[in-house]
């Protein structure tokens, strides 16, 4: 079980290894959305899920299950909420070229 | 498995470095979002660590309030913008 | 000496810089939330060494080193009076951006005198 | 176990983001800085051994960021809508303006660090005091957290002279602002929430209350209190605001309720600690009696944490914000 655990803790790294990949390969707003609101989510409960392995079924299990819960519904609805606002207020997702907008 | 706590490290790092120069007020916001994930899956990994539970209620409480600041932050920021554009356009009542 | 003194120290000292030169209002209160946040830094890493775990729990019996609570029940007081002196600042900043518009220190003084000659001066001259 | 250089590095961060904060120009980005740097604080205090003192300041650097954004906000409707400042002509400055605006100072904050690093304690740490509490606080206070049984037994004097500035300052911004209508206006709204949001956060403002509730009654056993289980309370009503747009909460009634509350918690330690009840009972029955003080104790000061932090999130967004 410390093995599987270590190993899927090891996996969600990697996942959010090429997020950060693409977070350095891209510049605009929309493309980086694009990516890490999938990748860096999925990394994030990954790594969770392991570390619930790694405890058994104990007190701790049941906190990093809420902790897990609370992530996966938090996670991409910051980022619905960015992007929404963005495309709502004006700025150009389309032609989007890094521009900064302060 | 301490040694997990350092690729979380550099990914902290570059979220913020990200919060720091992006060029857009968006990029700030997400990277900020992004470096509070990764500071949650840190005090995870210290509280699995040292196999403490209590440590995770200060976890929660992390995720929940970095939720809450990004929402405001981008609500008033999205008001103001959204603000000046209707100026522009002439469609403010 | 303890290199987390040593951090908040020169956190201290940054903010203490920005509030003695800068000329933004807002981030005369900003740099006070810093200098804050650095003593209480600075009180937490009183005793610290490698492994310390927090007080409280049933590892009080065997664990090896125990943070102290003292300055840990001190410090939660601390936050709490650092809120409310923060509180307070924004409050007189937006009364008084009510009164003048402008967020430069050098720029309201300058307004608050020329305000406080225009009342003061006739009384001046009907006493002499 | 956490790694020593890990801390070191974690502290390393939490000084840049002060100088990001120090060499920012525009307030918006002073903003962002500002709640990153209070993230990287919450973590350091983690990492330094007090998850209580890294809850409260979690908690509170949300509230702090809204309250700026609030003060920033109203200065830039105030820029549009009121008198422009007339803009100088920029004047070639003297050498010695220079030296007064960037040398003297930093040649002041250099002597001053100086003297604090020598005069900075370091070495062995005499603690007596430590020990004593760490080995004494389950029988002279009761229950398992040596941080809430200091601030609710040993020291409830800080305690409560703290709770007595919160009230005043809730008082000050409540009454000697400057804006002195006390009925609020609904404003227009530029943004309206997706549906996706709204179902979202009303379920995470359900969480954020229980969340809350759990951090009051189970303060006295592991990490969390009066205080930051009041935040949280406090942070349901910011939820509610966000999705239903309420302006019309009762802020008086709510003042009201916390000068009660403020005055039962005052009564409660007088009657319990100053007065020594806990010495007039048998000694079966003090586990049991303590665990009830604690909880009630916590429960007093949430309330009247979470009763002033409404008061002044609503006192600012409906009202200063006009």
């Amino acid at each position: 079980m410390e093995l599987t655990s270590n190993i899927i803790i090891i996996i969600g790294t990697v996942f959010m290894l090429f997020g950060a990949i693409g977070i350095l390969k891209f510049r605009s707003f929309s493309l980086r959305v694009l990516i890490i609101s999938k990748i860096d989510t999925v990394g994030a409960v990954t790594v969770v899920i392991g570390v619930a392995l790694r405890h058994g079924i104990s007190f701790f299990t049941l906190r990093v299950l809420l902790l897990l819960g609370i992530l996966l519904v938090v996670n991409p609805m910051v980022t619905h909420i960015i992007t929404r606002t963005a495309h709502v207020s004006g700025y150009n997702l389309e032609e989007d070229r890094g521009q900064d907008d302060t | 498995m301490q040694y997990i706590l350092w690729p979380m490290l550099a990914f902290l790092l570059l979220y913020i470095g990200m919060a720091v120069r992006g060029p857009s007020m968006w990029d700030r916001m997400l990277g900020m979002n992004l470096a509070s994930t990764k500071v949650i899956l840190i005090i995870l990994m210290v509280a699995s660590l040292q196999d403490m539970g209590f440590l995770l209620d200060y976890a929660i409480i992390y995720a929940l309030s970095g939720f809450i600041g990004t929402l405001f932050i981008t609500m008033f920021w999205g008001t103001r913008k959204r603000r000046e554009k209707e100026k522009r356009d002439g469609t403010d009542q | 000496m303890n290199p987390i003194e040593v951090a908040a120290i020169v956190v201290f000292l940054i903010s203490f810089y920005g509030l003695i030169t800068g000329k933004k209002m807002i981030k005369a209160v900003v740099y006070m939330v810093l200098m804050q946040s650095a003593v209480i830094v600075f009180f937490l890493s009183i005793g610290f060494q490698s492994g310390t775990v927090p007080p409280m729990g049933a590892y009080l019996e065997y664990a090896e080193h125990i943070a102290d609570p003292l300055p840990q029940a001190l410090m939660i007081t601390a936050i709490v009076v650092g809120v409310a002196v923060t509180t307070i600042n924004i409050t007189m900043l937006m009364a008084f951006f009510r009164k003048h518009p402008t967020t430069d220190w050098d720029e309201a003084r300058k307004k608050s005198m020329e305000k406080e000659g225009a009342a003061t001066l006739p009384n001046l001259e009907s006493q002499s | 176990m956490i790694p020593n250089p890990m801390l070191y590095a974690i502290l390393a961060l939490w000084v840049f983001g002060a100088v990001c904060i120090l060499r920012e120009r525009r307030n918006v980005r002073v903003m962002i800085y500002l709640f990153i740097f209070s993230l990287l604080t919450s973590l350091a205090y983690f990492l330094l051994g007090s998850p209580d003192t890294a809850m409260a300041e979690a908690a509170i650097g949300a509230f702090t960021t809204i309250f700026f954004i609030v003060c920033f906000e109203k200065y830039e409707a105030l820029k549009v809508d009121g008198p422009q400042p007339e803009e100088s002509p920029a004047e070639k400055r003297p050498v010695g303006a220079w030296l007064k605006r960037v040398v003297a100072p930093l040649l002041f904050t250099a002597v001053i660090g100086a003297l604090m690093l020598y005069f900075s304690p370091g070495g062995e740490v005499v603690d007596h005091l430590k020990s004593q509490y760490l080995t004494q606080f389950a029988q002279d206070v009761g229950g398992e957290n040596a941080v809430t049984a200091i601030y609710l037994g040993y020291r409830v004097y800080d305690t409560l002279f703290e709770a007595l500035l919160l009230v005043v300052t809730v008082l000050a911004v409540a009454h000697m602002s400057y804006s002195t209508s006390l009925q609020s206006t609904k404003q227009k709204r530029y943004l309206k929430p997706s549906v996706v949001e709204i179902a979202v956060v009303r379920a995470i403002a359900v969480v954020i209350l229980l969340f809350g509730v759990y951090l009051i009654v189970n303060g006295h056993i592991t990490a969390g209190g009066g205080f930051q289980g009041g935040l949280f309370i406090a942070a349901f009503f910011v939820c509610r605001f966000l999705i239903h747009n309420i302006h019309d909460l009762p802020v008086y009634k709510l003042l009201r309720l916390e000068e009660v509350v403020f005055a039962s918690s005052v009564l409660i330690a007088v009657f319990v600690i100053f007065l020594g009840m806990t010495y007039h009972l048998p000694a079966e029955h003090l586990p049991m009696f303590q665990g009830v003080y604690m909880v009630i104790m916590n429960f007093m000061i949430g309330m009247k944490v979470a009763c002033g932090f409404t008061i002044l999130f609503y006192r600012y967004v409906t009202i200063e914000r006009r």
